[in-house]
């Protein structure tokens, strides 16, 4: 298991990386954290010709407020950097909690922010989290700079809307409204695989303590993060009474996923799980919004 | 592995047959396909450089189609071997007149994925061939639409060669009509049925970002 | 006298090198010129090899070689059974057919190796390896062991009839007659899986050829180094003498490295033969999952007949067990697993009939347990269905069905893996069952704490079962033992290590005997120069029969040392006594010697060593079983479900073990916590996924799951210790103890926390999958 | 195209000047090149946690990093702990606890371990469980390693009260 010969760039600049991913096209594969492109390189189900490492831009390393009080974090900023920090556990407590389950330690402190977008596994827990939180991604190609919604950010298995010249170099989240509360939940046979199946909630509450916005995105149920609209319909100028939690749930997992089988899960065991925790991570999600 | 669904086509049966069975539009509608070759009657060869995010190989391969039965049913049967492992299979397509001007398509398959492909690919095995063999064939019922507003106006539609992240956002969106000629996505619909799942089978399980 | 040194959680003397990036793994070998060896492999589970291409990959640069089985000419053959002839039972059937180094004319599993590469590095290797192109005709794959056995099913050894590899009976009293008397049968088929052992470390070969000196060295992460010596110095027409195996630190074995031949230690020793170059080969992760061999998967059709009050009458079992594509091992899997199908109790009429199954898999072979498990499984299901039907309290029925103490030595009357009648030395099951009720908090639990939790809507249930454990069978192992002139002792032993704590334990019962510092017993394992007679670590063996072997090595050096010393002492060797490495007459502290001083005249440079007698304090010796003790104990569990996700968390683990004489309970407590890790991990975990076609699904440890150290509870382990009469240091071994009840617990437990479900659990590993399948009824 | 690069890597707080092939793996980098082999290779897809070593002070999978990024960092690696003379507090606790059976998962775990009880100097069984469930142990059931950290905990907060 080892890898194929490839050529190496470690450019210093985002300006200097586009120029290598420009020359290189399709046959250039972008090294972000590489705790999921080299085990395919290892495996030898991915061979790029050309490797465009980002590891020493510095620039791509940031965790920053924006002006309305949103949040910025820089492509490469390393997952165990953004779950030490305080800022973010303030702010965004969705990420903060995401963390932990994004695979183990060891990977954590390699793995970046990032690259887990780009890379775009259904089961990634920051592209689910990213779509729930309305994050918007930056990024940069030859003819400058263009920003793309995460709910519109994921287009397949391990696909986006990146080109291959382009450079996804920030996310970006809008400050949390008040009186809203989030919720993830996951189940996984050990706690740093890959979900069986997991969910994100966010519930907005009004004056009244009616349900005014709401997003629940499940992962590792479809070809990238699947957001349940017909769901979120239901709940949306709701009281969120356990038995409207309850029925959105079901209708989260039958209507609005179409989740595959494969030897841990059965679609149809997706679909339960997804019940269960679409339901768990509403009422954690209203919880904590009334707290 | 079990491939199986149906697909509603908003057009007529004979044109959706028509399309499914443009043998010439193998060879340039998916990115990556090197060289496609008739090679007898109903018989292809070919090379198909197949690429998902970063996981990707060369493979070749034969396609047989057989038991056609215009404008009924054909049974397809795929054998592609590559790198990363091999995927032999034959599924069976049946497309039902609606009656209503629509056609019902079924399909079934059988799929064997071996190697590499099958030892570490489980995990989205399956959920990546049912997504893209329903953006598939939304890609193949757009084309149809496209056809079918073509012969009323007369007018040819443009083709430019998407992207691969344009062709996936295109199909996820409904939009492939816009930027694939009809008789160029029509590999796609035959193809989405059973060898799409190669593209699928690529898929591994691994890492965490 | 109270023991010093047996019996004593002594640290272990091994650790420093381990922990400090010290210790030899092969992996580390590195000698100037070595070249590397990767695989081609079948993608394919069953096909027709009809051609190779190897041009481009010989065009590479940094390729030295390729070698396919042609290459090999008249160097090729398949290698030799493992456990040869068959057990001399009536009417037995087996046909042998063992692995090929590399594939000729059928591939008969995926992963089989097809030819070889030899290159620069194993980078360069893997590279060449993708440029060859090989011609296989695929064919239909046998993997379901009843579709097997089908008239109409393809073959996987196209010179046989069938399918079958094998077909062996054995019986005890009369089972049909019991059946007739009973008032209940309790009847089922129970279905275990395969797993894999995944030792950390992947099996791994470096092999030397010394044109100069015609001497090969290989360095072999076998458990069963002498063998392995013996067998490559037959294959390659070389004196044992010229062949040097060491097993040195191996990274866990399990079972699977104690497989001979595999086709790689087959194929690269060969090569740096034909090659007169030093080749290493270390299998990678993926060729783990398919070419290491794995275990478990038998189909059973069991029945227990029973009286109203819970007595066992008898047990029928009829079973298909999987050998894979090749049958090397023989018939031990199925034979412990007939010798393990009436657990710990007295069952008076037996008839257990097995078929083993040729299948387009990989090749199965003892993973710890071996058989017994699936045994245990059997017997402590059906028990457990008995109890309720009966309406009998889970411990209450065991208590009334063991074997009782008085009735050992317990001859069950069939023959057991080594071919030697199946006789129980000795056992006590109560106690071990009373103490596990009692740290589980057994009665508590089922009155207060279960009621309790399960109003408040918690799914808590309780599990307790008991299990046996055939160990330490021979043939024999040996030991040399030598005082040394600097007082310390060195010892060598045949057996290879692989994380046992052999080191220790075994310096434990040498200092026993010899009076010294464990730190200063030097113990020399796995390595044919230093000592060359014996077999391997297997079967829970190691600290019985090799231990054994110390012991009385120990015994003749210490009567050697008492000799010598009562003639310097000038006083009779029972008023001599041995302490700190010095040999003193007692009460006169002052008139000592020590054994250093000892071994100097023993060795002298001058004058002559008397007729009769040997130089130095050394001796060999040997021990060999008639046959194995039997371990026993009682394993006891508290777990949860969350009935909506299907997780499961075990809350509490209990184990009461009883292994004979302890030598080292620290160690011991080590081996039954990793056996029990294990064993979670064929309840619920590991699983290794064949699809219709053979192909293995999940090879990687993303997807065969191993249990971390978030899924293993805590473990509190009790002793029992009831003394094997069939060996001097009253042991038994404990290696697989740990591992062997859990399924069946697990499925008790599981089964007691879901009562409204109406539940039966009649087949291992588990998943929350399955579970869901089952509660849901899909 | 360069297919070699001039690396400068410190490791256990030697620095080594070599030349990579850019596909070489750290962890055959640091085994093969410098010798050090007390970094074992258990998986090379990243789950088994027997590569780990510290990069510049973190914890990461040496099969998941290619040598030519070591170029200007430092590694730690088990060989950088303690002496066979002079064991690590963890080490020692190891030891004592008797957390090592074969031993072949034991540096990954020994180096993950360095950084975790900085962080966090009296974990309590739930936290050791969690940050050693990136290492996968075939043989301990993890409970002496687990009884091994937490008397490393001790000791070395003890020791810096001291």
């Amino acid at each position: 298991m080892k890898p194929a010969p490839f050529e190496y760039y470690a450019p210093t600049t985002v300006e200097e990386a586009l120029g290598y991913l420009g020359e290189h096209g399709y046959d250039a594969k972008v090294l972000a954290g590489g705790q999921s492109l080299i085990p395919m390189m290892n495996f030898r189900l991915a061979q790029p010709a050309v490797l465009v490492d980002l590891n020493n831009i510095a620039e791509l390393d940031f965790i920053r407020l924006g002006d309305d009080g949103g949040l910025g974090l820089g492509a490469m900023t390393r997952h165990a950097r953004v779950e030490r920090d305080s800022i973010i556990a303030e702010r965004t407590p969705l990420i903060h909690e995401a963390m932990p389950k994004i695979a183990t330690s060891q990977i954590r402190s390699r793995g970046t922010f990032g690259g887990s977008i780009a890379h775009a596994d259904p089961s990634a827990e920051l592209a689910a989290v990213s779509v729930a939180l309305e994050g918007r991604f930056r990024l940069r190609g030859p003819n400058g700079e263009r920003w793309v919604k995460a709910s519109e950010f994921f287009v397949g298995m391990f696909t986006t809307l990146l080109e291959p010249d382009e450079l996804l170099v920030e996310a970006v989240f809008p400050p949390f409204p008040p009186h809203t509360g989030c919720a993830l939940m996951e189940v996984a046979r050990r706690p740093h695989d890959f979900a069986l199946v997991g969910v994100t909630a966010v519930v907005s509450l009004d004056g009244i303590g009616r349900c005014q916005e709401a997003r629940l995105v499940f992962l590792s149920v479809g070809d990238g993060p699947v957001e349940a609209h017909r769901a979120v319909g239901m709940l949306k100028g709701s009281a969120l009474t356990s038995e409207t939690i309850r029925s959105a749930a079901e209708v989260a997992a039958s209507d609005d996923i179409d989740p595959g089988s494969d030897i841990h899960a059965t679609a149809e065991f997706r679909r339960h799980l997804a019940n269960v925790l679409a339901r768990r991570a509403l009422e954690q999600a209203y919880e904590r919004a009334r707290a | 592995m079990k491939v199986e669904g149906e697909y509603q086509f908003d057009g007529p049966r004979e044109d959706v047959w028509e399309l499914v069975r443009d043998p010439e539009v193998l060879a340039t509608a998916l990115p990556g396909t090197q060289s496609l070759d008739q090679v007898g009657d109903n018989e292809y060869e070919g090379a198909m450089n197949v690429r998902i995010g970063p996981v990707g190989g060369e493979f070749s391969g034969k396609v047989l189609i057989s038991d056609e039965q215009p404008p009924e049913s054909l049974t397809m049967t795929v054998e592609g071997k590559g790198k990363p492992g091999f995927i032999n299979g034959s599924g069976d397509v049946n497309l039902i007149d609606q009656g209503d001007g629509t056609t019902l398509m079924k399909y079934e398959g059988e799929l064997q994925i071996g190697g590499r492909l099958a030892s570490v690919g489980q995990r989205l095995l399956d959920t990546t061939s049912k997504s893209m063999i329903r953006q598939g064939l939304d890609a193949l019922n757009n084309a149809l639409s496209a056809r079918m507003a073509a012969k009323s106006t007369g007018e040819e539609v443009e083709y430019t060669a998407p992207s691969e992240s344009q062709f996936a956002a295109s199909v996820a969106k409904d939009m492939a009509g816009e930027m694939l000629t009809p008789s160029r996505i029509i590999w796609i619909g035959v193809a989405a049925i059973v060898t799409i799942a190669i593209l699928a089978a690529i898929i591994m399980s691994i890492g965490g970002g | 006298m109270a023991k010093k040194f047996i019996g004593k959680r002594i640290r272990r003397i091994e650790d420093p090198r381990l922990l400090t990036g010290q210790a030899l793994f092969v992996d580390d070998v590195e000698i100037p010129g070595m070249l590397h060896a990767a695989f081609v492999r079948s993608d394919y589970a069953h096909a027709h090899l009809k051609s190779i291409d190897v041009s481009a990959a010989r065009e590479r640069p940094g390729v030295v070689a390729i070698f396919t089985a042609e290459d090999m000419g008249d160097d090729w053959e398949p290698g030799p059974p493992l456990v040869s002839p068959p057990p001399t039972v009536k009417d037995v059937l087996f046909n042998s057919r063992t692995q090929v180094p590399l594939v000729k004319d059928k591939v008969r599993h995926a992963g089989e190796a097809i030819a070889v590469v030899i290159a620069e590095s194993r980078y360069i290797a893997e590279d060449a390896v993708e440029d060859i192109y090989v011609d296989l005709e695929p064919l239909e794959a046998v993997v379901d062991l009843k579709k097997a056995l089908k008239p109409e099913s393809v073959l996987v050894h196209d010179d046989l009839d069938s399918n079958l590899a094998a077909h062996l009976v054995q019986e005890k009293g009369d089972y049909a007659a019991a059946r007739e008397q009973a008032d209940l049968i309790v009847k089922r088929r129970i279905v275990i899986d395969r797993g894999a052992a995944a030792a950390m470390e992947n099996r791994g070969i470096v092999a030397h050829w010394e044109p100069k000196s015609q001497h090969l060295t290989v360095w072999d992460t076998t458990q069963a180094p002498i063998p392995i010596r013996n067998g490559l110095a037959a294959r390659l027409g070389l004196s044992e003498y010229q062949v040097r195996v060491v097993a040195p630190f191996v990274g866990g074995g399990f079972g699977p490295k104690m497989m001979m031949f595999y086709a790689e230690e087959m194929v690269i020793p060969w090569l740096s033969l034909k090659l007169a170059r030093p080749i290493k080969w270390i299998e990678d992760r993926r060729e783990n999952f398919y070419v290491t061999t794995q275990e478990r998967e038998q189909i059973h059709e069991a029945e227990m007949a029973l009286t109203n009050d819970g007595r066992i009458l008898g047990i029928s079992d009829i079973f298909l067990h999987d050998s894979g594509a090749y049958d090397p091992y023989g018939l031990t899997i199925p034979l412990n697993t007939q010798c393990h199908a009436m657990g710990s109790y007295d069952v008076p009429n037996f008839y257990s009939d097995v078929k083993v199954v040729f299948t387009n898999k990989m090749i199965t072979t003892p993973i710890r347990g071996a058989g017994r498990p699936q045994g245990i499984y059997l017997v402590e299901r059906l028990l457990d269905l008995a109890a309720k039907e009966l309406g009998i309290n889970p411990v209450e029925i065991r208590r009334r069905n063991y074997i009782p103490p008085d009735a050992f030595p317990y001859d069950h009357e069939i023959i057991d893996q080594a071919f030697a009648p199946l006789i129980f030395d000795s056992g006590n099951y109560k106690p071990a069952l009373e103490k596990a009720a009692d740290m589980i908090g057994y009665d508590q639990f089922v009155k207060e704490e279960g009621p309790c939790l399960r109003a408040e809507g918690r799914h808590v249930g309780i599990g307790i079962v008991s299990f046996v454990e055939t160990t330490g069978v021979g043939p024999y192992e040996g030991a040399r033992v030598t005082v040394e002139a600097s007082g310390k002792v060195n010892v060598a032993t045949g057996v290879g290590t692989q994380g046992q704590g052999h080191f220790t334990s075994f310096a434990q019962v040498v200092a026993e005997q010899l009076g010294v510092e464990v730190s200063d017993v030097h113990l020399v394992t796995g390595d044919t120069a230093e000592f060359h007679w014996g077999t391997g670590t297997f079967a829970s063996r190691g600290a019985v029969v090799a231990g054994n072997a110390i012991h009385a090595s120990a015994m003749a050096v210490r009567g050697k040392v008492l000799k010598l010393a009562s003639e310097v002492l000038e006083a009779p060797e029972d008023e001599l006594e041995i302490e700190n490495g010095m040999v003193r007459v007692a009460d006169i502290p002052r008139l000592s010697i020590s054994l250093g001083e000892l071994a100097v005249l023993a060795n002298p440079l001058r004058g002559a060593v008397e007729p009769g007698t040997e130089p130095g304090l050394e001796a060999t010796a040997y021990f060999g079983p008639r046959y194995g003790g039997t371990a026993f104990g009682t394993h006891a569990m508290i777990l949860e479900v969350d009935v909506e996700t299907m997780m499961v968390e075990i809350k509490k683990y209990v184990v009461v073990e009883d292994c004979g004489t302890m030598l080292n309970p620290l160690i011991l407590e080590g081996q039954i916590h990793g056996g029990v890790a294990m064993g979670i991990g064929n309840a619920y975990y590991e699983k290794l996924f064949y699809d219709e076609n053979g192909q293995l699904l999940n090879a990687s440890l993303a997807d065969y799951l191993i249990p971390t150290a978030t899924e293993v509870p805590r473990v509190d382990v009790g002793h029992e210790e009831t003394k094997s009469p069939l060996n001097p240091l009253g042991a038994k071994g404990v290696g697989e103890a740990g591992t062997i009840p859990v399924p069946a617990l697990f499925a008790q437990a599981l089964e007691n926390a879901l009562p409204e479900y109406d539940l039966e659990i009649l087949e291992t590993p588990l998943s929350p999958n399955r579970l869901f399948e089952l509660l849901y009824d899909k | 195209m360069r297919n070699v690069f001039d690396i400068a890597v410190t490791v256990n707080g030697t620095r080594y000047d070599r030349t990579v092939e850019p596909r070489l793996l750290l962890s055959d980098f640091l085994r093969r090149d410098l010798d050090l082999t007390g970094t074992h290779i258990g998986c090379e897809h990243g789950v088994c946690g027997a590569c780990t070593i510290l990069f510049d002070g973190q914890p990461a999978r040496s099969c998941l990093m290619f040598a030519v990024q070591a170029n200007g960092h430092e590694i730690l690696t088990v060989e950088g702990l303690g002496t066979i003379d002079e064991l690590h507090p963890i080490q020692e606790a190891f030891r004592e606890a008797h957390g090592v059976q074969c031993g072949f998962c034991t540096p990954g775990i020994l180096t993950t371990l360095v950084p975790f009880l900085e962080e966090n100097p009296n974990p309590d069984e739930q936290d050791i469980r969690e940050a050693i469930s990136g290492n996968i142990c075939r043989c301990t059931g993890y409970q002496h390693i687990v009884d091994a950290v937490k008397i490393a905990a001790e000791k070395m907060s003890a020791s810096a009260v001291d």
